[in-house]
């Protein structure tokens, strides 16, 4: 049954289905290793999963590609889309909106923490010069921010937050491997705890691979991923603040 | 980039091609077939269908059966209608429904028909010059891409699902799309009617899905800010008649090669050469382009062994197709990317061939395949396979480019194996936009040595089949390692000889105006 | 719970789950997609699925790449291979197993049917001149090949078949849009039983798209896929029909 | 293909680069740092550790609290063993152990301790000839892949995990494999021990891991009948000794750049530049080759505008690795494949960059890195990204290629990643392994225009850092857009200043070697 707000996957024909796949399973390809992979695929809720291309990927190993047409379906009402909601404003709006309903500089401290090393992202939010013709917090001069760079122990930045009197707190995390970026966050959050300070930061993370759902789960206020601009991380900032302020 | 060809091997190909083609010319000029002949009442305006079959149909079928084809059909039409002070349609729902026998009626002859002829041509003469119009207006308003002209093709075949993927297309970079054929649809020897939603690999031709998708595609572009291109099949079986069908719904270009039937569908030689004649003539006042098949030769023959059998075809084709009044610009000649990627040094072979095209026919809007018969259910692999192909295309300058899909050896294109194909080519051919202009080829090198060498066995081919005839060629497998005998095939029994006072105003105006002007029905 | 005989997909440590997925939905890029896509990838039993790619595939489509760990695993202990069994001779054990075993001449008929019009397939199992160095049907002396060609109606072949009173019919079905080849492919069968033909004849189906499991499906003996040799064509032929004569 | 290059403008280049490094070098050998005297040590056989802290690292602890480090490690621990007639281990175990005080020994004089030294060296002086003998034998019997090699990277994490992927991208053609390190290491002033399993985005560099490894890819070459390389890092605050770790190891190939360290790191320039000096040495000494870090530049700054400080770089870090005695074929110059792929004709000057580097340093195994900034979720784009630098590569000639994985912008690659990556470069460099032969490039083009254009800033570039020394240099961020301060960083506080007695006879043997061969430890 379709209702018209359940999608499917679409590839010939509207609904039909289509997905691909890929995927390795550690098995000498062969006809066994072929069925090992249109049952995987069968699981998956796959109807006619083909594997359309399967080869050694060292030894013990197969790589397949397999396409077939998907039964599940998404319910579309039943979704909320999970980005931050931001009402955007521009630089001077926001510089604005801070002078006349806050009154006050904020104070906003950054860092790409743990021992991750990728500067660019929180960089791009944070520099002076901007990224990509955009301004980054350093050039608001509503906002008093600190870059602390890259691979900051998570309590040289408390330290750090407890000295400037930190409104938010903006964390960077890029490498994920083992979840790292999970422990190193929490790791955070409950430093923050444990010194009384967590209801008083707004507190930030961002990242190619951190969603805003992802920051929920693990007790940030927001999360923001690929593709943000200074822009959106400072009227999420300025808004919120403004909101808490408010009560 | 350029190859220093020999101009002297160059010139042997073109007079042996155009002796082959000479030859043929006077084969057809003796004949006529019946698909022709529904072109003409198609030209004169008889499209309708009776109970799913074309009147154009049996209205022939009823002057074969009288023995009164040689004459053409348009005398037989316009005769009902100057005798019985009839409309073409009265007279054919006449003829058709059997109330009708047009033997009986007194024959007037070619002179008196005239004026007749003249009114019953004119309407369709000015629909097609006013889509031409249209075209003209729209490309110079709106323009095209850069060339590589990008194309893709759509093949659900369903007419709606069509159109929804080819306006996805479009939004996603497409300037051509072509619509696939159902299998099967080439050996009918009607074309059938009305919109269609069941085809297999394709989806039918017909007027109506002609209109449906120009209609989409006119909007699409609008709204895209490009003219875009619609293409299909003026091939197998029907080639005229779907010229005619093309040249009124505005058309861009027509796969159109005899020799791809004569091999691909085992079409009988002698009809389909005679219905390309005609069927380019047309296209040729519509001023549409057409596309030749040379590429599929490949997909049956070995890419690095036959092909020369591509150039010397191609040859053939360009001079077969200014016979029929087309000029260079209208001439999409066909070759193809299809070497085994894994040959070393296979990508200089293939840019040998592809600037060799690209310099032997200058002007002509070279219709570049992509990579199909080597093409796997590796996607990945497929995406490079492509991607080397793009590049050959920019870097050669080719003009109407086929983009390879990632799933070519599983299925008709998916909506994303469009989108990717048109990121790919977007991506590579942007990147090295003018690297052709760059670079120069070595004259002592490998892609030299093999140009030369293609070319050489290309001008030996076309000798030889210049001795011995293009059906004889035929016969000997001489094109994609396949053999069809003169006589056998799909189709001989609708050929069938011109009497004395045959008549065809189409063709004689065609005729006339090719001798004139060189093709196309306008001033340019 | 892993056991041995169990296998999951793995991509960076084993039984990880490690899958990519790539699918079109009929929505327009947004937070929405992204999460119907997301939706849809855990349904298909994603764990953590990430959407790291979404990009506009024409007006209101958007196409999707995900990468997630998959929880399902395939039992490899309840897998049967499901491809034709064969002990493969060679061309010349061939002739010699006909001759000595059968002892007479074996008739096999081929077309490409329908209107499909794909002959290389076909062609590569029959031709006399061979194909990628090895012979086709046509070239062994113990059997006697006709190759129909393409685009062969269903009731040619069968009038073909009993014509020359052939012990094998070799099907070929490369297009398979909407399912044509299934269509095309019972239809024969139903035609094969009609004329009461079906049990003396050995029913063989091959193209890129056909598996033996689908040929078993549809009433046929055996299903050859891509790849497909001329020997294990004969050698799967000889056998079986001295199989069958053995009782 | 070649560029037409102004010979003038690469001599200036050459002349800065030398000056600049021969400061560096007036500088460097006036001091020691506390890595490279724990590398001494470890040269003198003291590669344990108690309680996972290495005995090299509490060894010069003790040294430097007793403000000894000037007069170099090797003197003490040789003192120790010929002033108690123990064993080099014995004595750093009652040093460490807080048994033993060394300054509370008499001090014999150097001369007195020659023979000491000379024993306590020969073990592993004689270990690393042998392994560099191993791997000429087997170069010799097995060979390489042609040119460029195949080179990827396993980041699992864990040892096991890495060795299982490695042996699989060997099965697929990898010529050569990297295990990445984890996060942080860099940052360690000391090298873990042991065999590991947790690291995150790469796997703990110590000596149990690089021989596990090294075991591996032995017996994995010898089945896929080719000698494959490893690689790893001698970077970061333990340069030298992850060099002798690696020299004991038979790695083949090590990253070593103080440049990339001070920029992405932060390590302090001093300290960096004097570790590298001495890595380099034993680099040299092993007959492995460095690869140099140009490439991160481009991930911070733009690959159109910043390329000269790449190439400027590639000059500095030529003359460094010469005064170090490397020899030119031991000299892998770091650049990469890094433009925005929706530049237009981006690919030109991709070829202007490469091939510039292949004739400015025509005997260095360059080394070449895929795209990675401008790479995203897209696998199906970045595949194709990927394919066009291996073109690039193949058609420049380049040494070493770096493999680029489809879901770089994603995870640390998958087992699959890398068959796609192996796949994607067997395709395009076989398929246009002649092509760079078959072409030139016209003097008057884009590309010719671009290398003249990135030549001539990097000369000036080099002239201005000539003129105020690589330090300032550093400080303004003239690299990568990055400032660094001469005495800010991580590390500082590990250099010493070499006293007037400063004995390394490590140092001094190989300073001599390279004086008089220029590097490497045989006959050649
Ligand atoms: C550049 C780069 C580097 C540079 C970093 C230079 C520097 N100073 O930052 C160098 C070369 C040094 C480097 C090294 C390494 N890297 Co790296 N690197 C990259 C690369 C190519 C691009 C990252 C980048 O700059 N993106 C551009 C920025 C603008 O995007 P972004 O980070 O997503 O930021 C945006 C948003 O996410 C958001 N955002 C980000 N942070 C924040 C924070 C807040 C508060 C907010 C609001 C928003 C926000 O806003 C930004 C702007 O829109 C990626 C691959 C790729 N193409 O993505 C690998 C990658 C990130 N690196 C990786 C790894 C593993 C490493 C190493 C650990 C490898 C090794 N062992 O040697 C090392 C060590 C680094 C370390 N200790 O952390 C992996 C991570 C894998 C994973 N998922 O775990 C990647 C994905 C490559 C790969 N596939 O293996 N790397
Ligand atoms: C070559 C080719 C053509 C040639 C055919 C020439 C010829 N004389 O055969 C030409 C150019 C004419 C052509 C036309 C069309 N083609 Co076509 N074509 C291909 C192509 C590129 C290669 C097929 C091939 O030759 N494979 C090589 C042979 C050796 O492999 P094989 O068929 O799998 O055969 C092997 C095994 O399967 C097995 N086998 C096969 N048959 C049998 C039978 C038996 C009994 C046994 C035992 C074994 C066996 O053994 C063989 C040897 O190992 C494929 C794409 C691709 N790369 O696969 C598309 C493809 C098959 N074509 C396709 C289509 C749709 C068409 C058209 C319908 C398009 C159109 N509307 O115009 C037309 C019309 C054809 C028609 N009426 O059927 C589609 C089919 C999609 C689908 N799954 O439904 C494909 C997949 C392309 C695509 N992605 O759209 N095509
Ligand atoms: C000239 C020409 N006609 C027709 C076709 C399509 O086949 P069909 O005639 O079955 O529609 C092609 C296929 O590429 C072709 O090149
Ligand atoms: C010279 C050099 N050292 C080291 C690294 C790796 O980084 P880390 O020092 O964090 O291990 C790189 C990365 O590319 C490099 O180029």
């Amino acid at each position: 049954m379709m209702r018209s707000n359940f999608v499917k996957a679409y590839g010939d024909a509207l609904n039909d289905g289509a997905v691909q796949l890929s995927f390795t399973l550690p098995l000498s390809p062969g006809g066994m290793a072929k069925e090992a992979a249109r049952h995987l695929a069968e699981k998956m809720g796959l109807d006619q999963p083909e594997v359309v291309h399967m080869v050694e990927a060292g030894t013990g190993f197969s790589f397949f590609i397999v396409y077939g047409f998907c039964r599940h379906q998404v319910d579309t009402s039943q979704l909320q889309a999970t980005e931050v909601e931001i009402q955007e404003m521009s630089f001077n709006e926001i510089n604005q909106y801070i002078q006349e309903r806050i009154g006050r500089r904020l104070n906003v401290v950054a860092a790409c923490t743990g021992t991750d090393a990728h500067t660019v992202g929180i960089d791009a939010i944070m520099n002076m010069k901007g990224y990509k013709g955009e301004y980054g917090l350093e050039r608001y001069s509503w906002i008093n921010a600190w870059n602390m760079g890259s691979q900051v122990p998570n309590t040289r930045l408390v330290a750090e937050a407890k000295k400037t009197q930190a409104d938010a707190l903006l964390v960077s995390q890029v490498v994920t491997q083992r979840d790292v970026h999970i422990s190193n966050l929490s790791q955070l959050t409950e430093l923050l705890e444990a010194e009384g300070m967590r209801q008083n930061v707004l507190l930030i993370v961002g990242g190619p691979r951190i969603s805003h759902q992802l920051a929920l789960e693990l007790g940030y206020d927001a999360g923001f991923g690929p593709g943000t601009t200074p822009r959106q991380v400072a009227s999420y900032i300025a808004r919120e603040i403004y909101r808490r302020q408010q009560g | 980039m350029k190859l220093n060809l020999d101009q002297a091997v160059i010139n042997r190909c073109r007079q042996a091609a155009g002796h082959i083609a000479g030859d043929v010319d006077q084969f057809i000029r003796q004949r006529t077939t019946v698909s022709l002949e529904r072109a003409v009442l198609r030209l004169m305006g008889i499209n309708d269908a009776m109970d799913d079959v074309p009147v154009a149909n049996l209205f022939v079928e009823t002057i074969q059966a009288g023995q009164g084809l040689g004459r053409g059909a348009a005398y037989w039409l316009a005769n009902g209608c100057y005798q019985l002070k009839l409309t073409a349609d009265e007279v054919a729902q006449r003829v058709v429904s059997g109330q009708l026998d047009l033997f009986q009626l007194p024959q007037a002859d070619r002179a008196t028909l005239n004026p007749t002829l003249e009114k019953l041509m004119q309407p369709t003469i000015e629909k097609i010059k006013d889509q031409h119009r249209f075209r003209k207006d729209k490309l110079s308003n709106l323009g095209m891409g850069p060339e590589p002209l990008l194309y893709v093709i759509v093949a659900t075949g369903d007419i709606y699902q069509d159109v929804d993927q080819a306006v996805a297309a479009v939004a996603q970079g497409a300037d051509i799309v072509a619509v696939i054929r159902t299998t099967g649809q080439s050996l009918l020897d009607y074309v059938p009617h009305g919109s269609t939603r069941e085809g297999f690999g394709g989806t039918y031709a017909t007027q109506e899905n002609f209109r449906i998708m120009r209609e989409a595609l006119d909007e699409a572009g609008d709204k895209a800010g490009r003219y875009v291109m619609l293409v299909n099949y003026s091939s197998g079986l029907c080639m005229p008649e779907i010229a005619v069908l093309g040249a009124l719904e505005r058309l861009d270009m027509m796969l159109n090669d005899a020799l791809y039937g004569i091999l691909f569908r085992d079409i009988n030689m002698q009809r389909t050469l005679i219905d390309q004649h005609f069927s380019r003539q047309i296209i040729g006042f519509a001023g549409a382009i057409i596309n030749t098949g040379e590429d599929n030769y490949l997909t049956t023959a070995d890419a690095v062994e036959e092909a020369h059998t591509v150039t010397a075809s191609q040859f053939i084709n360009e001079q077969l197709a200014l016979l029929a009044g087309l000029e260079d610009r209208q001439i999409g000649l066909g070759h193809a990317f299809e070497i085994d990627p894994s040959m070393t040094d296979g990508l200089l072979l293939e840019i040998a061939q592809a600037q060799m095209a690209r310099q032997l026919f200058p002007r002509a809007p070279l219709k570049y395949m992509p990579p199909t018969k080597h093409m796997t259910g590796d996607i990945f692999q497929g995406h490079l396979q492509n991607g080397l192909f793009n590049l050959t295309s920019v870097l050669t300058g080719q003009g109407v480019h086929l983009l390879g899909m990632v799933t070519e050896a599983i299925h008709t294109p998916y909506v994303q194996d469009r989108l990717l194909a048109l990121q790919n080519a977007r991506y590579v051919m942007n990147n090295a936009r003018n690297l052709g202009e760059e670079l120069s080829i070595r004259d002592d090198g490998k892609i030299s040595a093999r140009a030369r060498d293609v070319l050489e066995k290309a001008a030996q081919m076309l000798e030889t089949v210049a001795e011995i005839g293009l059906f004889a060629a035929l016969e000997r497998g001489m094109f994609a390692d396949i053999e069809r005998s003169r006589d056998g095939g799909k189709g001989l029994d609708g050929v069938v000889m011109k009497d004395v006072d045959y008549c065809n105003p189409f063709q004689e105006l065609l005729t006339q105006q090719a001798g004139s002007s060189g093709g196309g029905n306008d001033e340019k």
